[in-house]
């Protein structure tokens, strides 16, 4: 199995562990990962609202990307993989659209006709991995921890083509599958404020409290995401979140597949659990899944690294 | 006391292009099958702090009270959830027409002052334009220093723990060879720095 | 060509070409004084004129008194759709004088004014047909409709009120009537119901006493846990397969008496009861509902031990005196001759679980309208108690309106019963509980008699109506009031802000959908269906209850959403068309079958197998192909494949076609 | 083809399900290219290979066939027959030089008016691409007319036998 691999901007800063984590599962699955040589970034809701027409020409340069290496492109970030899937319907559907994007591509030495996929790493684990592929490696078994699988807007809406867009299970299926019991989270799907944290944080971090609230109140021990922004979202905010509410406990927020790779064993430190600003790490000695200590920041830590490929 | 405001729209209120700008969108042409049903205000999960539910803005954008539509800050506290948009019985694509608005306000400068959003828009639309990347931290840091220079302040103990795990950096960005993007989104005449 | 006519001595074609206005509905679009003008330059035509109205009195009359004066024998009026008026202008054509098959149609209105937007493509587009229409119109001959006799019985399939109704007034005519209805009683849904409105009555008293006419009435014949297999034939003269499912019960001697229900090993029932929806349980031997007709019980082979192979002492054999249990029945199939057919097959309620923001299976104290209709009637599960799925006493309801309906997701259509019903409800569940009601609208839709005082009324009674669609249902509390309750988040879209209100019981009016089998009974009956699936009616203002298939007709909710009053006046219609074709006592068949000609027949025994009605025979002795006029239907197949070109099918000849496809074309 | 020429299409419509659904296109008040003539028949089964091929040879650029949807036919099966007709006849014009794309068919039921409307506006968009339809030299001389002498030779001939 082999796929190109758009990062995104967030992947390389913010979101590092998530790169980190999918990546190194992927090594340990045999799954090939090829970053896409020079992406750019994906134009996320901002540019939309910009420029329009353009937004789809920055997006489907990185299809164009992945078709001149004849793969589908998988996308981690939830917000990346739903502005290229949703530039990929509109090149489909509408004629101005293709044009546009024909005619800006071809300008700058690049085209897209429509070949390259994209997918999501949730939807690869689950459809395109053998049955048991990854259940066969693991040898840390998640037994005994509760997770609230979050996974916010981008992945089920507007289309949702490999879940349940009223009740997605993907992540619910491979997190069971490495032993972790699931709890109903009734909010999986709800919104995590998005940009609005930041930039309108009264309007914002309320969604990420009611988000934080139901998880504590169903005894989660952890949520896992699929989306860097909603996992700094979730994570981040939460002494901001605590001035209004100080009965709010901290709640670990990690990225689905900083689970799986713990299951399957894998060195904490190349599954980025050491960047958690709140730690799981000793909640998941307390379980007795991770043994040893803490992984420690390494003693110089490299900037956070653009343009690795 | 505030003084007493009439609220009466006439026809010369209306503009006449601006629904039919909206409406030519990609993703905004079923506007007008909308039934006013209120599903999109009912779930949209931010519509309890706008002054404008998504429903009225689709039925003040139909009928092109272009100024209601864009002075509300309805569009700036969407956050693109898509709930709306895939619960519509009408199947409108009520978030294509928010970002369609949304660039009708920047376009036209018409938004209120005190969103940042747009703001955000616009450096994030330079960043990208530039570099062809985004470099967050630079963005967030410009963003609330232009905007709420306090609150940047009293993050600083999270800046703190993100530069610590390796999250945060002031680096910047930038693809290796820019040039062929550029070309590429300078190739088309709608481009946004042009149009506004 | 048309000198060769002269020439064989054949008579002078005269033609008479009218175009209609149609008010504007054509000349808006269509310049027809220009058309008609063009088309008084073809040959033959002797007179071409446009007209305000060609189908009004005066129109018809125009072409009468031209074929008298310009002694015309060929007429081609360009108007609306053949499907529409064809038959009109062929009578008005034997009016005067001549035969009506020499009369042809041109669409130009369907197919013309109204679809495009050019005057001038779309004037020239008359002026092509109807040089096609001119071109083909002259070799056209006369032709006799032949008569065939009716079947003086009639078959109504479906036991629901429209199916009784409709039953019950031919039956009154002393039509014989076969009623066959797939339950184990009639009833259909308006026997679940509790109440009716705008008045209130009670349901079952005054569906009860036409049920039990039913099965009283000398011209009925009842058939119960029944369906129709297969219908062949054609308008009168229909044979119909019906399959009487075993009831395990000898109809004749069982009296209903329960005996067996009560002596069932079963103590309790194990099976969810179809009659109260899944409120409660049934045993595997069973009566539907105490005013069930036929008043018979029968026996559910999937849950019964016995039928099953299991091992059982059969204590239900034992109970029965009378002996009427029988475990060795099978199902039986009965063959009737029909003249008419009234499909009034009903409908069924939207499955809510499509819709999973209302929370339908997931939280307990969602239900469907239906559910309520069961709980809140007497005679239901609980007697009338309203007691929710967790056994509280409901204090707060939430009514939620259009549930599936005018929904591109689900059902496009508005279900038309589900404002009034749900008020209907609001009413009886205050009355039972107290309880305070909120109702989310889109729009109350009222219209008919008594209804919008009936709004008035629940509004008078202090029943909350909301302008929202309910966009959520949860069991998440975010403050103190939520806890423990079902929470409705929905804009109040005439105050302009969202609310959450927090109920114990949620009421889903669900709309109306056609049956999942919808389109094997269409296929079966041979008619059509709307896109959503109800069964087309041939005209939908002037001819409802008809269908493109003759002899076959509609009533009640299998032909769209209606409510009780709605589907009794069809019902009525129904019998109504039924009774006219089975009173005329004979059908008019139209020309349009084919004819073979044994000179050109070469025997070959290529149109033999493709005809689906095997209307074609080889005659041995004269070495072809005969077609036999009763049973042709005018298909044309085996006129296109015949190799020699010795069939011909009448109104559509080779010629006449070949000549329309010319004229049209050679019109620049 | 110049912009402002519109192709010619020839359609020939089963009276159950397409006529009835081109119909409610016009209830319906859809609105689509003025480039369609509309022949009746009882059943698309009615339709004659010749019928297409005449089309064609007295100048149409296209052919549509509307026929129920399979399963669906007012007369069972016509509409299958049909179809096989359909595969032959296009094999046949690719033969002959005609482009094959300017025969069309389509299953409408009664209900789709929209369906109606979407294809007429393809084709029609379909056969401005392609052009005006010319008529290869060789089918030029093919025509309709010849066939229709025969038989009414042979006829004569015939009748006499039988008179005889």
């Amino acid at each position: 199995m082999r796929y190109a691999y758009f990062p995104g901007c967030s992947l390389k800063s913010s979101g590092r562990a998530y790169e980190e984590s999918f990546l190194a599962v992927c090594r340990a699955l045999e799954i090939g990962m090829d970053e896409l040589d020079d992406w750019n970034c994906c134009g996320a809701t901002a540019y939309m609202s910009v420029d329009e027409a353009n937004s789809h020409v920055l997006a489907t340069r990185n299809l164009a990307l992945a078709e001149r290496v004849g793969l589908d492109v998988v996308v981690p970030c939830a917000g990346c993989y739903g502005v290229l899937a949703k530039s990929k319907e509109y090149f489909e559907k509408y004629s101005s659209v293709r044009n546009a994007v024909t005619t800006g591509l071809a300008a700058g030495g690049f085209a897209y006709e429509g070949r390259a996929q994209v997918r999501h790493p949730l939807d690869i684990l689950s459809n395109d991995l053998p049955p048991r592929a990854l259940r066969s490696k693991v040898k840390k078994p998640l037994k005994g921890l509760k997770v609230a699988c979050y996974y916010g807007c981008r992945l089920i809406r507007p289309v949702s083509p490999f879940d349940d867009m009223h009740d997605p299970q993907t992540m619910d299926g491979l997190l069971k599958s490495v032993g972790a019991r699931m709890v109903e989270y009734g909010l999986k799907g709800k919104c995590c404020g998005g940009s609005l944290t930041g930039t309108v944080p009264e309007a914002g971090l309320p969604m990420c409290y009611d988000l934080l609230k139901e998880a504590h109140r169903l005894e989660a021990d952890v949520i896992a995401t699929a989306c860097p922004l909603c996992q700094f979202n979730l994570e981040c905010y939460q002494d901001d979140i605590a001035k209004k509410h100080p009965d709010l406990k901290p709640m670990p927020v990690v990225y689905f597949t900083q689970l799986i790779g713990v299951a399957m064993g894998l060195d904490p430190k190349d599954l980025g659990l050491h960047r958690q600003i709140v730690p799981i790490e000793p909640l998941l000695r307390e379980k007795g899944i991770l043994g040893g200590e803490d992984a420690k920041p390494k003693a110089k830590e490299p900037a956070a690294a653009g343009g690795r490929s | 006391m505030d003084p007493i405001e009439r609220e009466i729209r006439y026809e010369s209120d209306r503009d006449p292009t601006f629904a039919d700008e909206i409406r030519a969108m990609p993703g905004c042409e079923l506007m007008d099958r909308c039934i006013q049903c209120a599903t999109c205000s009912g779930i949209c999960p931010m519509s309890d702090a706008m002054e404008l539910t998504p429903r009225r803005i689709i039925e003040l954008t139909r009928n092109g009270f272009k100024n209601d539509v864009l002075r509300a800050n309805t569009i700036w506290l969407c956050t693109s959830c898509y709930q709306c948009q895939v619960e519509c019985p009408k199947k409108i694509g009520i978030t294509d027409i928010m970002y369609a608005l949304k660039s009708k306000a920047i376009e036209s400068g018409a938004y209120g002052k005190k969103f940042t959003i747009p703001i955000l828009a616009r450096e994030f639309y330079a960043m990208v334009k530039a570099n062809g990347r985004v470099s967050e931290s630079r963005l967030v840091q410009r963003l609330f220093m232009k905007t709420q220079p306090t609150r940047f302040l009293g993050m600083g103990r999270l800046g703190m723990k993100l530069m610590k795990t390796g999250r945060f950096s002031n680096k910047v960005e930038r693809m290796r060879n820019p040039e062929g993007l550029r070309r590429a989104l300078e190739a088309l005449p709608t481009d946004g720095r042009k149009r506004s | 060509m048309m000198t060769e006519l002269h020439q064989n001595g054949q008579e002078e074609v005269r033609i008479g070409y009218f175009v209609c206005h149609c008010g504007t509905n054509i000349a808006a679009m269509i310049d027809v004084a220009a058309v008609a003008e063009y088309v008084s330059t073809l040959p033959n035509v002797v007179v071409s004129k446009d007209y305000r109205y060609m189908c009004s009195e005066a129109g018809q009359d125009l072409i009468v008194q031209d074929i008298k004066e310009h002694r015309l024998n060929r007429i081609v009026v360009a108007a609306c759709s053949p499907l529409l008026h064809e038959r009109t202008f062929r009578t008005a054509t034997q009016r005067g004088g001549i035969n009506p098959f020499f009369c042809h149609m041109v669409n130009i209105r369907e197919h013309g004014s109204w679809v495009h937007e050019d005057r001038a493509e779309a004037t020239e587009k008359a002026k092509a047909l109807a040089r096609g229409a001119i071109g083909r119109v002259k070799y056209h001959k006369a032709l006799e409709k032949r008569r065939e006799p009716v079947t003086p019985a009639a078959l109504v399939v479906g036991g629901g009120i429209a199916g009784i109704q409709a039953a019950l007034t031919l039956a009154n005519t002393g039509k014989k009537v076969y009623l066959v209805e797939r339950d184990p009683t009639i009833g259909g849904h308006m026997a679940k119901f509790d109440k009716t409105f705008p008045t209130l009555d009670c349901a079952a008293c005054i569906l009860t006493p036409k049920m039990s006419e039913v099965y009283a009435h000398p011209n009925i014949v009842l058939w119960t846990y029944s369906e129709v297999e297969g219908i062949e034939g054609y308008v009168g003269n229909y044979q119909v397969r019906v399959r009487r499912k075993a009831r395990y019960i000898d109809e004749e001697l069982c009296v209903g008496c329960l005996d067996c229900v009560d002596e069932c090993v079963f103590k309790v029932g194990n099976v969810d009861d179809e009659f109260n929806v899944g409120l409660s349980k049934r045993k595997p031997v069973y009566m539907p509902f105490p005013q069930a007709v036929p008043k018979l019980v029968v026996i559910d082979p999937v849950a019964c031990t016995h039928l099953n192979g299991g091992n059982c002492q059969k204590s239900c054999v034992d109970a029965c005196e009378r002996a009427a249990i029988n475990f060795d029945q099978t199902d039986t199939i009965e063959e009737i001759k029909v003249g008419a057919v009234i499909v009034a097959t009903g409908f069924k309620t939207f499955d809510p679980k499509r819709k999973p923001l209302y929370g339908y299976g997931k939280y307990p104290n969602v239900y469907t309208a239906l559910e309520v209709e069961r709980l809140v009637t007497s005679c239901g599960p609980t007697e009338g108690e309203v007691v929710c799925r967790d056994g509280r006493t409901p204090k707060k309801i939430g009514i939620v309106h259009c549930v599936g309906s005018r929904d591109h997701q689900t059902n496009r259509w508005c279900s038309r019963v589900c404002c009034m019903y749900s008020m209907k409800l609001a009413h009886l569940l205050h009355e039972h509980t107290g309880a305070e009601i909120y109702n989310f609208y889109i729009d109350i839709r009222a219209p008919g008699k008594g209804y919008e005082e009936f709004y008035e009324r629940l509004q008078e009674e202090g029943n909350h109506f909301i302008r929202g669609r309910v966009a959520e249902i949860t069991d998440i509390p975010k403050v103190a009031e939520e806890e423990g309750m079902l929470t409705i988040r929905v804009e109040d879209s005439l105050a302009g802000f969202v609310r959450r209100i927090p109920v114990d019981m949620v009421v889903l009016s669900t709309g109306l959908e056609p049956h999942a089998d919808s389109q094997d009974v269409r296929r079966m009956f041979n008619i059509s269906c709307s896109r959503e699936g109800f069964f087309l009616e041939r005209h939908p203002k002037l001819a409802p209850v008809s269908t493109t298939t003759d002899g076959v007709y509609l009533a009640g909710c299998c032909q769209g959403p209606k409510d009780i009053p709605d589907t009794v006046a069809q019902a009525g219609a129904a019998a109504a068309e039924a009774l006219t074709l089975l009173d005329t006592g004979y059908v008019e068949m139209e020309p349009s079958v084919s004819v073979v000609d044994p000179i050109f027949c070469s025997g070959c025994k290529t149109c033999l197998n493709l005809c689906p009605y095997h209307a074609i025979t080889r005659d041995d002795a004269k070495g072809v192909a005969v077609i036999n006029p009763v049973l042709c239907k005018g298909c044309g197949v085996c006129v296109a494949a015949c190799p020699s070109g010795a069939i011909t099918q009448n109104l559509f000849e080779d010629r006449e076609i070949f000549e329309e496809i010319e004229e049209v074309l050679a019109y620049a | 083809m110049p912009e402002d020429t519109q192709p010619r299409i020839l359609a020939f419509f089963c009276n159950w399900c397409t006529y009835t659904a081109a119909d409610l296109a016009g209830v319906s008040r859809m609105k689509y290219a003025a480039t369609s003539r509309v022949v009746r028949v009882m059943c698309s089964g009615r339709i004659d290979p010749q019928f297409v091929l005449s089309a064609f040879a007295k100048g149409a650029d296209g052919v549509l066939i509307g026929g129920c949807h399979p399963g669906d036919c007012h007369y069972i099966s016509g509409n299958t027959k049909c179809l096989r007709r359909h595969r032959l006849l296009k094999r046949m014009l690719a033969d002959m030089g005609i482009e094959p794309e300017r025969l069309r068919l389509e299953w409408i039921s009664a209900s789709e008016g929209d369906r109606v409307k979407t294809v007429i506006n393809e084709m029609t968009a379909d056969l401005k691409r392609l052009g005006p339809l010319k008529l290869p030299e060789r089918c030029v001389a093919w025509d309709v007319e010849a066939i229709d002498e025969e038989p009414d030779h042979a006829e004569a001939v015939a009748k006499e036998a039988v008179h005889a």
